[in-house]
C-alpha cells in the first residue's frame, strides 16, 4: 500500500469521487455497450471502461493507503440512514484485483469472443460483462449489508446468461447455467434471510453500525442464526465445500472470458464478504470462535482434500481447474479461520495469488481454444509444440498453482503454512501440506500432457493464439512470476487488510 | 387500546397466512405445471392482500403487478414453449430435500425464538433506523410517501442497483432467446380473424387506458403507493396486450427490438446521470440537494415545495422525479424485451410446426 | 401469550419457506423448480414485512393527526401508546422493510425470467426439461463423441 | 345515517363475495368448458359490481368512490372480453358443449376445429375469413 502513496494518480477532485466512479463507470459503460452499433465498438467501450475502472480503483487504493478507511456517503445522508461505501485496505485490495482482471479480460475478449460467441451477441455480451464487473466491485466496496445483496444480484443475473452463452461450444453449458442460477439464487436468498435476522436483532443494515450493536447484544439466537444463514448463502456463492456443486459445470461450460473472470473474481468477492461478516461485523466471542474453529475450518480442510482428489480424477482440463478452484477456496478459508493477523494476511495473499494464477490458467486454455476444440487432458497432448507461447503461460500459471519456488503460489503456500504453525494449528498445516502434494499431482498430469507428449496422430493442429490474446495472458502470468520475486506490493496489501480486520499493527 | 380493531386485523392476518400455507401445499402437491403456475399467481395475489393488512401498500402493489402479473405471463410463456408433460413424482427423490428442508426449518425456528414479538413497536427493527426515516422524511425530503422517500433518496443507490438488475435480466433473456435463425422468421399473428372482433375492440379501448393508468401510478408515486417499478410493469402490459391481440409482428413493427433495448439502457443512464450531475454540482453521488447548481438553488423561493426552512426540497423532488422516470424506462423496456424473447420463440415454433 | 401466538407470523412464514425449498429440490422438472424458487423468494419477502409491522400502525404515508383519517386512526389506539410510538400523533409501520422487499421482488422476477429463458434453451437443446433425462442425454452424447480434437482431425 | 350506509355497504360486500364464491363452486361443478366460463364470468362481473357498490357506500362520496367507479368500468370491459376470448379459444380447440340441444354442425366453421390440430386453428381462421 505504501507504494501508492508516492504516485500521483488522479486530480484530488476526481480522487474524492473515485469510490463511486469505480462502480458507476462500468454501469454506464454497460449501457453504452448496449447502445453501441457493432461488436467492435462494444469491445472498445468495454476496454475503455475497464481501463477507467482500474484507474479509479488505483486512486481508491492510494487514498486508502493515505487516509485509512474511506467513508463515502451516497446521497449525502449520514450513516446509518443512508447507504455508505466503506472502504478499508481489504476492500481496496479486492477492488484493485477485480478491476485489474477486468481490464485484462476486456482486452482478451477482443479475440477470444470471436471464436466462441456469435457476432450479433457481442454488444449484449460486453454489456453483461461490464455489469458483472460493476457488481463485483460494488460488492467489495459497499458498507451496507442489503446493498451488498443488490450487488450480488447485479453480478449474478447477467452471469447466468453469460455462462449459458457457452452453449455454442458445449451445450452442457445450459444445464450448468441453470444449476448455477438455482444455487446462486438460493445462496442470495439465504443471505437476505440472514440479513433479515441480523436486522431484526440490531435494527440497522449498515455494517459498521451493525457491528457496534451486535457487540452490545450478547447471546441472541436470531443474530447467531443470521450469521449462519449469511455464511451459508455466501458459501454457496464462494463454492465453499459442500456447497460447490454448481461450480465445475459452470466454469467448464462458460465461454473462456467468463471462466477467466469468474475464476479470478466471483468466488473471491463472496469470500471477501464472508471475511467481512465473520471477522468484522460479528463481534469476537465464543460463538464466533466456535463457528470458525468447528464449522468453517473442518469444512475447508475437507474441501482441500476431497476436491483435490476430484481434480486428480477429472478428465477435462477445465473441470480439473474448476475442482482445483474449490480446493483452493479451502486453502484460503483455512487461513482465514485461524483468525490471527498472520493467518488472515496469508489468506488474503493466497486469495490474490490464486486469482492471478487461475485467471492465467483459464485464459491459456481459452488461448488454445481459439484454434482447436480440446476438452480432455489427452486432447492437450503435445500442444506445447504447436502453441508454445500460450503453453508457456499455462506452465507459469500451473507452476504457481503447484507452488514451485520463485512463483507467487509458492510464497502464498509458504506464508499460509507458517501462519498455521505460528498459531499452533498443526492439523491445519498438515492439511495444507497434503493439499499441496495433491495439487502437484493434478498439475503434473496437465503439464505432462502438454509439454512431454506428442500430439495424437491425425489430430487437428493447433495454432498459436493471436497477439491480442497473448498480451493479457502474458501480463497475468507475468504478475504471478513478478510477485514471486518481489512480493512487497501484494504482501503489504495483505498485511494492511489483515490489520484493518483484526485490529493488529501491520 | 381498542382491542377489537387490533384483534380483527390480527385475525385477518392469520386467515390470510393460513390461506397462503394452503396454496403453498397445493403447489407442492400439484402434478400439473399449469396448475402450479396458476396457484403461484393466486399465492401472489393472496400475499398482496396480506401485504395490505401489513400496511405495506407499495409492496402489495408491486407483488400484484409483478408476482401475479408479469411472473405468471413469463411462466405461461415458458410452459407453452417447453410443452412439458405432468411433473413426474418419485418418492425416493423427496427424502434428501425433506431432510434439508427440516434442517433449515429447525435453524429458522431456533432463530425465531430470539425475535421480538410480532408488531412490537419497540423492537430494534422498528425503533432504530426505521423510525428515523419516519421522523426525518418530512424535513429532509418533503415527500408524503415515506417508502418512496427511502426508496429513491435515502436508499437511492439500492434502487439504482435494482434497476441495473432488471436491465441485466433483459440482457440475459435477450442473449438466451433473442437470437438464432428461427427468430429471424416473421411470426404469424397470434390471434386474428373474425372470431376476435370483441377482443380487438376491447384491446383498442384498453391500451390507451392502461398507458394512462401507468403514468398515473408513475407520477402519483410520491403521494401514495406507486412509482417507477409498478408503473413500468403496467406500461409494458400495453404492448404485450397489443401483441396478444394483433400479433407479435405488428407490435415489433411499431416498437422495434433494438429500440426497446436502447430505452432500457437509457433508463439506467438517466438514473446514473442524475447521480453524476449531483457530483458535478459539488455533492455526493445521488445527493439530490445538489441536483441544481447553487446559483439556481438560490433563486428558488423558500417554501415553494415542502417546508419553508429547507429550500433544498426542490432538488429532492426533481431528483426523485428523474430517477423514477429512469426506472420506468428500464423496467417497461425490459419487460417488453422479456416478452419479445419468449413470445418470439413461441411464434417461431408455431410456424416451424405448420 | 404463548410464542405460537406472538410469533405466529414468523412460524407461518417459515412453513412457507420450507414448502418453497421443498418444491425447489424435490422435483426434477426445471419449470417446477423455478416455481419453487419463486415461492421461496416470496416467503422471504413476507418475513421482512412481518418484521416491520407495528401493531396499530398505518401505511407509511404521512397524514396529519388532525385530518379525518388521523382522527379515525387515533380513535382506535390508546393515547399513551400514540404518544410513545407515534410520530406527530400517528403510529406508522416501519417503511424500511417495505423498501428492501420492493427491491427483492424485482430481483425475484429478474431471476425468474432469466431462469426460464435458460430452461427454454435447455428444452431446445435436449428435448426435455426433466433433470434425469437431460443427464441421460448428456451421458449418451458424451459416450458417442470421442476425444474432441482427434475426432475433428479424423 | 352513516351507520346505515355502512351496514348496507357491508351487506353488499358480503353478498358480492358469496356470489363470487358461488361462481367458484360453479367452475368446479359444471360439466363442460362453456358452462364453466359462464359461471366464472357472470359471477365475476356481478360479484365485483356488488363489492364495489358496497365499498362505495362505505367510503362515502370521496375520491375513492371515483376510483371504485373506474375499477368497475375496467372490470366491465375486461371480464366479458376475457370470457369471450376463452370461449372462442375453446371452440377453436374443438370443445363441444355437453348439455343443451346445441350441436356443432359439420359446417366449414366446425371443420377447422379439429381437436388434434388446435395450434393451427387460429391460422386457418384467418385464411378462411372472407
Amino acid at each position: 500500500m505504501i507504494l501508492f502513496e508516492a504516485i500521483y494518480v488522479a486530480p484530488p477532485a476526481l480522487t474524492a469521487q473515485a469510490p463511486i466512479l469505480v462502480i458507476a463507470g462500468p454501469l454506464i459503460g454497460a449501457c453504452a455497450a448496449v447502445l453501441s452499433p457493432g461488436a467492435r465498438t462494444a469491445w472498445m467501450i468495454s476496454v475503455l471502461t475497464a481501463a477507467f475502472t482500474l484507474w479509479m480503483s488505483v486512486a481508491v487504493a492510494g487514498e486508502v493507503a493515505r487516509a485509512g478507511v474511506i467513508d463515502y456517503a451516497l446521497g449525502g445522508f449520514a450513516q446509518p440512514m443512508g447507504i455508505a461505501l466503506r472502504i478499508d485496505a481489504l476492500g481496496a485490495t479486492m477492488a484493485l484485483l477485480i478491476a485489474s482482471v477486468g481490464l485484462l479480460g476486456a482486452l482478451y475478449s477482443g479475440h477470444a469472443l470471436v471464436s466462441e460467441v456469435k457476432p450479433e451477441k457481442h454488444t449484449l455480451f460486453q454489456s453483461g460483462y461490464l455489469l458483472c464487473l460493476a457488481g463485483f466491485i460494488g460488492l467489495v466496496l459497499t458498507g451496507d449489508a442489503f446493498n451488498a445483496f443488490v450487488f450480488l444480484e447485479v453480478s449474478s443475473i447477467g452471469t447466468y446468461a453469460l455462462v449459458g452463452v457457452g452453449e455454442a461450444r458445449d451445450k452442457r453449458a445450459l444445464p450448468a447455467a441453470f444449476n448455477y442460477l438455482i444455487f446462486g439464487t438460493v445462496g442470495a436468498t439465504f443471505y437476505v434471510l440472514g440479513i433479515g435476522f441480523l436486522y431484526a436483532a440490531t435494527g440497522t443494515l449498515n455494517m459498521a453500525d451493525m457491528a457496534m450493536r451486535l457487540a452490545t447484544l450478547g447471546d441472541n439466537t436470531a443474530a447467531q442464526a443470521g450469521l449462519a444463514f449469511v455464511v451459508a448463502g455466501l458459501g454457496i456463492k464462494a463454492a465453499m465445500f459442500p456447497l460447490h456443486g454448481w461450480l465445475p459445470g459452470a466454469y467448464a461450460g462458460a465461454p473462456s472470458l467468463v471462466s477467466v473472470f469468474l475464476a479470478a473474481t466471483a468466488t473471491k468477492a463472496a469470500i471477501y464478504l464472508i471475511i467481512r461478516f465473520v471477522l468484522d461485523v460479528f463481534p469476537e466471542g465464543e460463538f464466533g470462535a466456535i463457528f470458525l474453529r468447528w464449522i468453517l475450518a473442518p469444512l475447508a480442510a475437507t474441501a482441500v482434500i476431497v476436491c483435490s482428489v476430484q481434480a486428480i480424477f477429472a478428465k477435462e482440463v477445465r473441470r480439473i481447474l474448476a475442482f482445483s478452484s474449490v480446493a483452493q477456496v479451502g486453502f484460503i478459508m483455512l487461513g482465514v479461520s485461524l483468525a490471527t493477523a498472520a493467518g488472515v494476511s496469508a489468506g488474503v495473499y493466497y486469495l490474490i495469488a490464486h486469482a492471478l494464477l487461475k485467471g492465467a490458467l483459464f485464459m491459456a486454455v481459452g488461448a488454445f481454444a481459439v484454434s482447436v476444440r480440446a476438452r480432455t487432458v489427452d486432447d492437450f497432448a503435445g500442444i506445447a509444440c504447436e502453441a508454445p507461447w500460450s503453453a508457456a503461460a499455462f506452465g507459469v500459471g500451473a507452476a504457481s498453482l503447484a507452488g514451485v519456488p520463485m512463483t507467487m503460489g509458492f510464497l502464498a503456500k509458504w506464508t499460509l503454512i507458517s501462519a498455521a504453525l505460528e498459531a499452533g494449528a498443526v492439523w491445519i498445516a498438515v492439511t495444507l501440506a497434503i493439499g499441496s502434494l495433491l495439487t502437484l499431482i493434478y498439475v503434473w498430469r496437465m503439464l505432462e500432457a502438454i509439454f512431454f507428449r506428442m500430439p495424437a496422430a491425425g489430430a487437428e493442429r493447433a495454432r498459436e493464439a493471436p497477439v491480442g490474446v497473448l498480451v493479457p495472458l502474458f501480463i497475468l502470468a507475468g504478475l504471478s512470476l513478478l510477485f514471486g520475486v518481489t512480493s512487497t506490493l501484494p504482501a503489504s496489501m495483505a498485511d494492511a487488510s489483515a490489520a484493518a480486520l483484526t485490529g493488529a499493527a501491520p | 387500546m381498542n382491542d377489537i380493531a387490533l384483534q380483527a386485523s390480527f385475525a385477518l392476518n392469520v386467515a390470510l397466512l393460513l390461506m397462503l400455507v394452503i396454496v403453498g401445499i397445493a403447489i407442492a402437491r400439484s402434478r400439473s405445471l399449469l396448475a402450479s403456475i396458476l396457484l403461484l399467481g393466486i399465492y401472489s395475489l393472496v400475499s398482496a392482500a396480506w401485504l395490505v393488512v401489513m400496511d405495506a401498500a407499495d409492496v402489495a402493489f408491486t407483488e400484484a403487478v409483478v408476482g401475479a402479473g408479469i411472473s405468471t405471463v413469463v411462466l405461461l410463456g415458458a410452459i407453452l414453449l417447453v410443452r412439458a408433460g405432468p411433473v413426474r413424482h418419485d418418492w425416493r427423490m423427496t427424502i434428501p430435500p425433506a431432510l434439508l428442508v427440516l434442517g433449515v426449518g429447525g435453524l429458522l425456528i431456533y432463530a425465531v425464538t430470539g425475535l421480538p414479538e410480532f408488531g412490537d413497536p419497540a423492537s430494534p427493527a422498528n425503533a432504530h433506523v426505521g423510525r428515523s426515516y419516519l421522523i426525518e422524511t418530512p424535513k429532509e425530503i418533503g415527500v408524503p410517501n415515506v417508502v418512496t422517500a427511502v426508496l429513491s433518496s435515502y436508499r437511492g443507490f439500492d434502487t439504482l442497483g435494482e434497476t441495473v438488475v432488471v436491465f441485466a435480466a433483459g440482457i440475459g433473456v435477450a442473449l438466451m432467446l433473442g437470437f438464432g435463425p428461427r427468430s429471424a422468421l416473421s411470426p404469424p399473428p397470434v390471434a386474428t380473424g373474425d372470431h376476435h372482433v370483441v377482443l380487438r375492440v376491447t384491446a383498442k379501448l384498453l391500451i390507451p387506458l392502461i398507458m394512462l393508468y401507468a403514468f398515473y401510478v408513475q407520477f402519483h408515486g410520491d403521494l401514495g403507493a406507486g412509482g417507477g417499478f409498478q408503473a413500468g410493469v403496467i406500461l409494458a402490459v400495453a404492448p404485450i396486450l397489443h401483441a396478444l391481440v394483433f400479433g407479435l409482428r405488428e407490435t415489433i413493427e411499431a416498437i422495434p427490438v433494438h429500440a426497446v433495448r436502447s430505452v432500457a439502457a437509457l433508463g439506467v443512464l438517466l438514473f446514473a446521470g442524475v447521480g453524476l450531475v449531483c457530483i458535478l454540482n459539488g455533492g455526493d453521488f445521488l445527493d439530490y440537494d445538489y441536483l441544481f447548481p447553487p446559483s439556481v438553488e438560490a433563486m428558488i423561493p423558500p417554501g415553494l415545495m415542502g417546508d419553508p426552512d429547507h429550500a433544498h426540497h426542490w432538488g429532492q423532488h426533481f431528483g426523485i422525479f428523474f430517477i423514477e422516470l429512469g426506472v420506468l424506462f428500464t423496467v417497461s423496456a425490459t419487460m417488453v424485451t422479456i416478452f419479445y424473447g419468449f413470445a418470439g420463440r413461441a411464434a417461431d415454433e408455431q410456424e416451424a410446426a405448420s | 401469550m404463548s410464542m405460537a401466538v406472538t410469533h405466529f407470523n414468523y412460524i407461518a412464514v417459515i412453513v412457507l419457506m420450507m414448502i418453497g425449498l421443498y418444491v425447489l429440490f424435490a422435483t426434477g422438472n426445471l419449470i417446477k423448480r423455478m416455481v419453487g424458487l419463486a415461492l421461496f423468494q416470496t416467503s422471504t419477502a413476507l418475513f421482512y414485512i412481518s418484521l416491520g409491522k407495528v401493531s396499530g400502525g398505518t401505511a407509511a404515508i404521512t397524514i396529519y393527526a388532525d385530518s379525518p383519517e388521523g382522527r379515525a386512526l387515533a380513535a382506535t389506539l390508546d393515547p399513551a401508546y400514540v404518544d410513545q410510538f407515534g410520530i406527530n400523533g400517528v403510529v406508522y409501520s416501519n417503511p424500511l422493510p417495505h423498501v428492501l422487499i420492493l427491491t427483492a421482488i424485482v430481483v425475484g422476477v429478474a431471476t425468474l425470467s432469466v431462469g426460464l429463458s435458460i430452461v427454454v434453451r435447455i428444452r431446445e437443446a435436449y428435448g426435455t426439461v426433466e433433470t434425469d433425462e437431460i443427464e441421460a442425454v448428456a451421458r449418451v452424447e458424451a459416450a458417442q463423441s470421442g476425444p474432441a480434437r482427434s475426432e475433428a482431425g479424423a | 345515517m352513516v351507520d346505515v350506509l355502512h351496514l348496507i355497504g357491508g351487506v353488499l360486500v358480503v353478498a358480492g363475495t358469496l356470489l363470487t364464491l358461488l361462481g367458484g363452486v360453479g367452475v368446479m361443478r359444471f360439466p363442460d368448458v362453456y358452462t364453466r366460463i359462464h359461471a366464472a364470468s357472470l359471477t365475476d362481473t356481478g360479484g365485483a359490481t356488488l363489492v364495489l357498490i358496497g365499498l362505495g357506500l362505505i367510503s362515502g362520496l370521496t375520491l375513492e368512490t371515483l376510483k371504485l367507479g373506474f375499477v368497475w368500468v375496467f372490470v366491465m370491459l375486461t371480464t366479458p372480453a376475457a370470457a369471450n376470448a376463452l370461449a372462442n379459444a375453446a371452440f377453436s380447440a374443438g370443445h363441444t358443449p355437453r348439455i343443451g340441444t346445441f350441436q356443432i354442425t359439420k359446417s366449414a366453421d366446425a371443420s377447422q376445429a379439429k381437436p388434434e390440430t388446435p395450434r393451427t386453428a387460429s391460422g386457418d381462421g384467418k385464411s378462411g375469413a372472407p
